[in-house]
């Protein structure tokens, strides 16, 4: 589901528990006035982040030092709030926002986004000297690593490390990460895991024929398919370097051994994490990061309304504070964009997540009826009961733009009737003998989606639909969902890729192939034109000629087959103290990126 | 449901009506409340003999005095007899019908025939009922539908218990405490019952008050013909409205018998004790005005030491003994028998080895109290028999 | 005494067992999936099966908590490694020993919760004996009225504004925080105060009214008159007759309230971002973390049960009528 | 002192409560006086002011809700008024009190001991031990066994005829020249209120104090008092040594009392004779006679005397009560007296 947090169902938790019922309230009231003050100050969000932003860097990108940020300095230390503990250290088993804008801090991977201060991405070699070198019409991918690469003991990273660190992904405990390199490698699903049943632990290795590491700088891919976005994968915190003398299996979760800038200080579970330097780190090696603070000093537990709080007053060491992942509570929404001085501290930036509203072809058969539901669909209602313009953008199409080679198409004109066309709908259904169709739509328990709920059954039968409203325990709505043979007509769902390129998003969400308890395409689309168009774009091996033609292929499917309409794209608020400079949005990650952050 | 038709009473059980048969007949009932403690685990370890092997019979229409001091079992046997509360042992026989264990059913035929009277009018009326409802609820439970109706039946009632059938739909709060006790009589009365148990129904009604409500009582008993045990503290009260009278200690009944057997003829050093404790203002209004000395002159005086010990140990043998002035050795290893003493007359019961002689017109000063010996300068060390 | 605290605690086991079988079994009667948790985003039904062995939720659920019970009083091994006793497991979410983590913990709520009940304990229980003192008269009156705003109050709104206003507004405080109090014990009740003072509020409100209304009662006894009979001073016909005679009612509803006291401790863990037992208990509920779960179940009902008997003892000790056995 | 003076002297004493429902006349115009070592028995039902009149002698009532009028001079102090410290020195020193309900008169929370030598150390400065050796001597005094060993008991271990006995003790320890006794043994078992009663009196002989005694019930008077005062309804209807008001009773009410009580010796044939209706309500007494709506002269009074005009108490012997000192004699010789028989 979302990768927006760690797990939507945890939010809504959370939000349900422990926040008195007069917040959410508040945040209902407020988010109609904030969401017009926040449009016409998110400027950078709106339109910055377009298909050229993304680029595969070229060797020179990939050499360090990374660019000085003007006026920074060093020294100091940088405070971050965050509301969930992390859930792992272990890069191995990372994928989430808050994690994965933490481990820029500590941990290298093979490939790695170099985001410059005009937002533009570039994905360069990090351990490795650029970002691969294909061949064999894509199935072979070789990676050379840089010269003075060291872990935080000194000793150097080699291309044992690197395979160590891969291999231990077969292990039964790392389950929570990526696993588009093990997979490409060794099968699909759970299959890979037979390659290396207990990992690289009792001594054996995959075979170079797979896997090939001929001396201590080379590490060779042999893909059992082509890929062309291989540099993307490679750049995922899990396809990095491990000392296997440092390997503690479970354990390393709360002692990752550092080839970063920074490594782990003091780390309390649950409760606070401290990240102090790493004098082994050698910014030569490095394009992307810097050493500019001497420690991270990152806490957990603070809901957002206390960190928005504390940036706010930004008082002592608040001053110095920011956080990764932490919005702008949606009731102090308006208060943070008429304090002044807080225009130079903040931003809203769109982020990869998109929130679809499914509809479930084996039940909806007609075309048309799902394209009503298309039209009735009242998009920036939605996004009204989401917290507004600072928490999202309507959607027009199935792809985010923050997807490269992203084009702002709009085939049911959402972006001029945000509250939907109900008589545009209505024909639809008369056309096709269905008025008064019946809608069984299914959502979440939370206070968000029950509010959602109103404001769609209203729209739907303004257009002529019958809803019926089932609630699903929050607990369990995503395996009910998930359930093929469920007996819903319409839910929400979301998803955010994991790198830029839309073989992360129409696959998954749409290849009939796919359709499987438990798997994404929630729609159940199987259409056999659009499954062969998908092979046909993953072969081409250049991503960025693949990118338009994936838009192509999403455009085609939300206009003929309809198995879902978007509804808004996620955008993130943030918030920090006063005394920090270099703090930028990382567009891939959707977080702030703190590799360039430095207290003034 | 009006379809149902009152329920004609088993009247061939016993002949109805005939005073003097036995209505009620208790054998060796007996009550122990279980205390509970001990380590580690909770279990009994002892009991409050309430109630311990009481025989008594009520016949009917006749008023059965129980009177004895606190913690004596009275109100106890009240609720046994109702079977209010179960009896530990024993028998209990209602126009010969064993009802000592029967079951909710069994008894429903017998629980309009037997109704209790409560000593508190303020906690025994639903004070969200009018009063209508509450003297007409013992008949909804049953079933009854008298002829005329059940509102009808109801004001006659009231009108019996000397309050207006006006009354009918108002609440209890409305009410003094006697005209309360006067509701809980109507509400009693309502099914025509032939055996009433009044547990201390005067008591917490001020003097005035609690005349009209004896009297009520009296004319109830006398011209309806319904049985009455009548249980109180005050000797006087109980004396006023019972033909015969049990007088109680420690759970037992230690003296039995006719009014004037008990009241003139007491047998029992207890029975004694209780009557020459009696505060009585008449000792003074039949002496004319003027002149001093002592009110007491004319009776005995009997002073016991301290209080009724505890039910839970309660002495051996004789368990008065402790208390007693003619205690012997005997009267600590062997219980006395309830028995007709020499010279009592036929029905007069007592349970002591050395009963007194038959009158209380008599001058025995008998001093047990130490403050009191004392303070009047008894210099004899405990004599055990201090009659003069 | 002995025997009363002997008894009590064996009876307190007896309790704490059933809650925690009662939690561990109702944990899997609940729609839950712990292993989605560890899932990712490729979570297909092949990849839960491996965690659900990962996680040893694959045994059927009885032999599941056998082996969680034996592990509090033996030990346990893992695939981590052995896990000495008391082992409550590791945690589903973190992999951390859970017992490690309640240590951490459990000295943050304790000292919310007891410095909470300190204060209003202190506050309320005077503001109700000056209330009863000075009855009928302004004093009372504005007591009264204040009492009755308090109890209306939710902690999450008073600990936004108190923070709102006495950190970021006026800066007389720092952030409230926890530090051991055999660290520092000066760090410990400035970090300390503000939650104390929000966690009371609601209570202190509660325990002045109680307190009025008690001592008034209290006053117009029978053995208070007789005290005053006696030609003892107001005073100490105040202090050593009525306020003696409010005490047990005050110190039973204590004994009451210390579950909500508990429940206070989450939102005022939530509100301040503390990190006490009661925040864990929220989120090992939303993670589905059972170990832990079970742990904060365990050691909370534990400090209750335990509470409660202190309590008890004490009511004792104020009342002679009330014998312990 | 002066001979003339009486030792307790209460002169038109008036108490009023104010509550919700307006001002309760609870004590209406009462006057007595209490000589040294005599006992003045004071009757009437619930509701009748004898309570009220003696909390008021200590002055025990809440300022805040209560009215008092008068003048109560004990031993030529004037208490109506006195400040709180006055009065402090007073209680449980010259005048002492002794309550109905011993189990919630004595504070559960204190031993015995403790709370009978509190106002000892309190009035007479003695140290702890003193205190307790002294409340051992009362405690044997009063008749409890092992005193020295009872002295830490808490009142919850004692029965109630010893607590009636400690309460006893611990209004006699400080030697008091009054002692209020208010409904002394109504909680009581009968054997056991003949000892508390015959303490009393044993104790007065002793000790030469005044009693006033409080009770609802004529037999108890009986046996123990010097004078009677009778009230009903806040004021004294009948007054007069116990054997001229129970040998020859003159008021209406007093008659009606006598004949609601049943004797030991009374004919059981005849149903009692009890005074029709209920008690006036204090809020809203009825003018005049106050215990006119249940008498049964008033028409032997004639006319709406009853009802319009008061009856005064006479000095000395004699009720408050319309009709004649010889009618009254008369009426009760020809028709109450023999219906008391």
């Amino acid at each position: 589901m979302t990768p927006r947090t760690r797990s939507p169902r945890r939010r809504a938790r959370l939000a349900a528990t422990a926040l008195a019922a007069g917040a959410l309230v508040l945040s209902a009231c407020s988010s109609g006035g904030g969401g017009s003050g926040g449009d016409k100050d998110s400027g950078p969000g709106d339109d910055k982040t377009t298909a050229s932003n993304y680029s595969i860097g070229t060797k020179a990108d990939s050499t360090g030092p990374a660019p000085e940020v003007p006026g920074a300095k060093k020294g100091g230390a940088v405070g971050v709030l965050q509301r969930d503990a992390f859930n792992h250290l272990d890069p191995g088993q990372i994928y989430y926002a808050d994690v994965l804008a933490n481990q820029m801090l500590y941990n290298r991977s093979l490939t790695s986004y170099k985001v410059d201060d005009k937002g533009k991405v570039k994905v360069v070699g990090d351990l490795a000297t650029d970002a691969g070198t294909a061949s064999d019409g894509g199935k072979t991918w070789k990676f050379t690593l840089k010269d003075g690469l060291k872990f935080e003991d000194g000793s150097a990273v080699t291309a044992k490390d690197v395979r160590w660190g891969i291999e231990r992904l077969y292990a039964p405990f790392e389950t929570d990460g990526p696993l588009y390199i093990p997979q490409w490698l060794s099968g699909d699903g759970n299959d890979f895991r037979k390659a290396l049943p207990e990992g690289p632990y009792n001594g054996k290795h995959l075979p170079s024929s797979v896997l090939d590491t001929p001396d201590d700088k080379t590490i060779i891919f042999h893909f059992r398919q082509p890929h062309a976005d291989t540099p993307f994968a490679t750049a995922m915190p899990n396809i990095g370097a491990v000392k296997q003398a440092k390997d503690t299996k479970q354990k390393y979760d709360n002692a990752p051994f550092s080839s970063g800038p920074y490594k782990v200080g003091e780390y309390k579970v649950g409760k606070s994490l401290t990240l102090v330097r790493n004098e082994h780190w050698d910014p030569k090696t490095d394009p992307i990061r810097h050493q500019y603070a001497d420690r991270f000093e990152i806490s957990f537990g603070h809901q957002f309304a206390d960190s928005t709080r504390r940036f706010l007053a930004d008082q002592g060491g608040d001053k110095n504070a920011l956080s990764f992942s932490n919005a702008v509570a949606p009731e102090m929404t308006e208060k943070v964009l008429k304090q002044a001085g807080t225009k130079a501290r903040r931003f809203v930036e769109i982020q990869p997540y998109v929130d679809y509203i499914s509809f479930n072809t084996d039940r909806l058969k007609d075309a048309k009826v799902r394209k009503a539901l298309a039209y009735a669909m009242p998009n920036g209602q939605i996004l009204q009961q989401n917290g507004g313009a600072t928490a999202g953008v309507v959607a027009t199409n199935y792809l985010s733009p923050a997807m490269d080679g992203y084009r702002p198409t709009d085939p049911f004109q959402k972006k001029a009737n945000p509250a939907g066309q109900p008589e545009k709908a209505k024909a639809l259904l008369k056309e096709a003998g269905k008025l008064g169709q019946e809608i069984v739509y299914a959502y979440a328990n939370t206070d968000v989606q029950q509010k959602v709920s109103v404001v769609v059954t209203q729209a739907l039968e303004r257009a002529g639909f019958t809803v019926q409203k089932k609630e699903v325990d929050a607990n369990t709505y995503r395996t009910a969902i998930a359930e093929v043979k469920n007996k819903f007509d319409i839910y929400r769902s979301s998803w955010g890729a994991d790198w830029p390129v839309s073989s992360t998003v129409v696959p998954p969400l749409f290849d009939g192939r796919q359709v499987a308890d438990g798997a994404q395409n929630y729609g159940h689309l199987k259409n056999s034109g659009v499954d062969s168009e998908i092979d046909r774009i993953n072969a081409i091996p250049d991503v960025k000629k693949a990118a338009p033609e994936w838009q192509k292929l999403a455009d085609k499917i939300l206009e003929e087959d309809v198995p879902g309409v978007p509804v808004f794209y996620n955008r993130q608020f943030s918030l920090w103290g006063s005394n920090l400079g270099g703090v930028r949005y990382h567009p891939v990650y959707g977080t702030v990126d703190p590799t360039s952050v430095y207290v003034k | 449901m009006s379809d149902k038709v009152s329920l004609p009473a088993p009247r061939e059980a016993a002949p109805d009506g005939a005073r003097g048969e036995p209505l009620l007949v208790a054998e060796g009932l007996t009550k122990h409340f279980p205390i509970t403690g001990g380590f580690p685990v909770k279990r009994r370890i002892g009991a409050v003999q309430a109630v311990d092997g009481l025989d008594l019979t009520v016949r009917a229409g006749e008023s059965f005095g129980l009177v004895g001091e606190s913690g004596c079992g009275k109100s106890t046997t009240g609720r046994l007899l109702t079977r209010l509360l179960e009896p530990t042992a024993g028998r209990i026989v209602y126009r010969g019908r064993d009802i000592t264990h029967a079951g909710r059913r069994e008894l429903a035929p017998f629980r309009a025939e037997i109704q209790m009277i409560f000593q508190d009018p303020y906690a025994s009326l639903n004070p969200r009922h009018t009063v209508g409802k509450i003297v007409s609820g013992p008949m909804e439970i049953n079933g009854i539908d008298p002829p005329g109706g059940r509102e009808a039946r109801v004001r006659e009632l009231l009108e019996t218990v000397g309050l207006s059938p006006e009354h009918y739909n108002r609440f209890p709060h409305e009410f003094s405490g006697g005209q309360r006790q006067r509701i809980g009589v109507a509400r009693a009365l309502a099914l025509e019952p032939k055996l009433i148990v009044a547990d201390e129904p005067v008591s917490a009604l001020d003097v005035s008050i609690q005349a009209q409500v004896v009297n009520l009582l009296r004319d109830v008993q006398r011209e309806l013909g319904i049985a009455f045990v009548f249980i109180a503290h005050d000797l006087a009260v109980v004396r006023h409205f019972s033909q015969r009278v049990a007088v109680m200690y420690l759970g037992k009944i230690v003296e039995v018998g006719d009014r004037d057997d008990i009241y003139r003829r007491p047998r029992h050093p207890y029975t004694h004790a209780l009557l020459s404790a009696v505060p009585e203002a008449a000792d003074l209004m039949d002496t004319p005005a003027g002149g001093d000395g002592s009110a007491r002159a004319s009776r005995e005086r009997i002073r016991l030491a301290g209080d009724v010990p505890s039910p839970i140990r309660p002495p051996s043998g004789c368990r008065f003994r402790t208390r007693c002035w003619k205690a012997r050795e005997e009267c600590a290893t062997e219980e006395p028998p309830l028995l007709r003493a020499e010279g009592s007359g036929p029905g007069h019961l007592s349970a002591c080895h050395f009963p007194e002689p038959p009158t209380v017109e008599r001058t025995t000063e008998v001093i047990l109290d130490p403050a009191l010996r004392a303070a009047e300068g008894h210099t004899e060390s405990q004599p055990p028999n201090h009659a003069q | 005494m002995l025997r009363f605290l002997v008894r009590r605690s064996l009876g307190a086991i007896v309790i704490i067992l059933l809650i925690s079988a009662i939690t561990f079994f109702l944990f899997f009667a609940l729609p839950s999936e712990p292993a989605l948790m560890s899932c990712g985003k490729n979570c297909t039904p092949d990849a839960l099966a491996v965690i659900n062995k990962n996680l040893g939720l694959d045994q059927p659920v009885p032999v599941q908590y056998w082996h969680y019970m034996q592990g509090i009083f033996m030990g346990r091994d893992f695939t981590v490694g052995h896990c000495p006793a008391p082992c409550f497991g590791y945690s589903f979410s973190n992999q951390q020993p859970v017992w490690g983590t309640i240590v951490d913990r459990f000295p943050t709520t304790l000292s919310i919760t007891l410095g909470g009940a300190a204060v209003f304990l202190v506050v309320g229980v005077g503001i109700g004996m000056i209330a009863a003192a000075f009855r009928g008269t302004w004093i009372d009156k504005f007591f009264s009225s204040l009492s009755l705003v308090g109890g209306a109050l939710q902690i999450y709104f008073v600990g936004v504004i108190a923070l709102a206003v006495l950190v970021s507004g006026l800066h007389w405080m720092d952030n409230p925080a926890y530090h051991p109090i055999t660290e520092d014990p000066v760090k410990w009740f400035t970090g300390m105060l503000i939650p104390w003072l929000v966690l009371s509020i609601i209570f202190i409100a509660n325990y002045s009214r109680m307190t009025r209304s008690q001592m008034v009662e209290q006053l117009g006894e029978d053995h208070v008159r007789t005290a005053r009979a006696k030609g003892l001073g107001r005073r100490t016909v105040f202090f050593r007759y009525a306020w003696r005679g409010a005490l047990a009612p005050i110190v039973t509803i204590f004994g009451i309230d210390l579950g909500s006291l508990f429940g206070g401790a989450i939102i005022t863990e939530f509100t301040f971002s503390l990190h006490g037992l009661g925040r864990l208990a929220v989120s090992s509920v939303s993670e589905t973390d059972l170990p832990t779960l079970m742990a904060v179940m365990l050691v909370g009902c534990t400090a209750i049960v335990v509470a409660n008997i202190v309590v008890d003892a004490a009511y004792a000790v104020i009342d002679p009528r009330v014998r312990l056995a | 002192m002066t001979a003339t003076t009486p030792f307790l002297s209460v002169r038109d004493l008036y108490v009023r409560f104010a509550t919700e429902d307006g001002t309760v006349k609870a004590v209406d115009g009462l006057s007595f006086e209490l000589e040294r070592g005599r006992t003045l028995g004071i009757v009437g039902e619930s509701g009748s002011g004898k309570s009220v009149t003696n909390l008021a002698v200590l002055g025990l009532h809440d300022p805040r809700t209560t009215e008092i009028e008068g003048e109560i001079l004990l031993d030529g102090q004037e208490l109506t008024g006195a400040p709180e410290s006055a009065l402090e020195k007073v209680r449980g020193h010259k005048a002492a009190m002794i309550f109905q309900d011993s189990l919630t008169a004595l504070s559960p929370y204190y031993t015995v001991g403790r709370q009978i030598a509190e106002p000892f150390r309190k009035h007479t400065g003695a140290t702890r031990r003193e205190a307790r050796l002294r409340a051992v001597e009362m405690l044997k005094r009063v008749g409890i066994p092992n005193p020295a060993l009872r002295v830490d008991d808490y009142p919850h271990q004692f029965s109630g005829g010893m607590r009636q006995r400690a309460m006893i003790a611990m209004a006699l320890v400080c030697d008091p020249q009054l002692l209020i006794a208010d409904e002394p043994t109504t909680a009581l078992d009968v054997t056991v209120q003949a000892q508390i009663l015959d303490l009393l009196k044993d104790l007065q002989q002793q000790t030469g104090s005044a009693i006033i005694l409080i009770t609802h019930d004529l037999g108890v008077v009986a046996h123990t008092v010097d004078e009677l005062l009778v009230m009903y309804a806040g004021r004294a209807v009948e007054r007069g040594t116990v054997r001229e008001v129970l040998g020859a009773p003159r008021h209406p009410y007093t008659w009606g009392l006598l004949g609601s009580m049943p004797r030991l010796t009374s004919d059981v044939e005849e149903p009692l004779s009890p005074i029709p209706g209920a008690p006036p309500s204090l809020l809203a007494p009825p003018p005049g006679c106050p215990f006119h709506p249940r008498c049964a002269s008033v028409a032997a009074v004639g006319g709406d005397r009853c009802r319009t005009e008061r009856p005064e108490l006479p000095a000395g012997r004699g009720a408050a009560c319309h009709l004649t000192p010889e009618r009254q004699r008369a009426i009760f010789a020809g028709q109450i007296k023999p219906r008391l028989r």
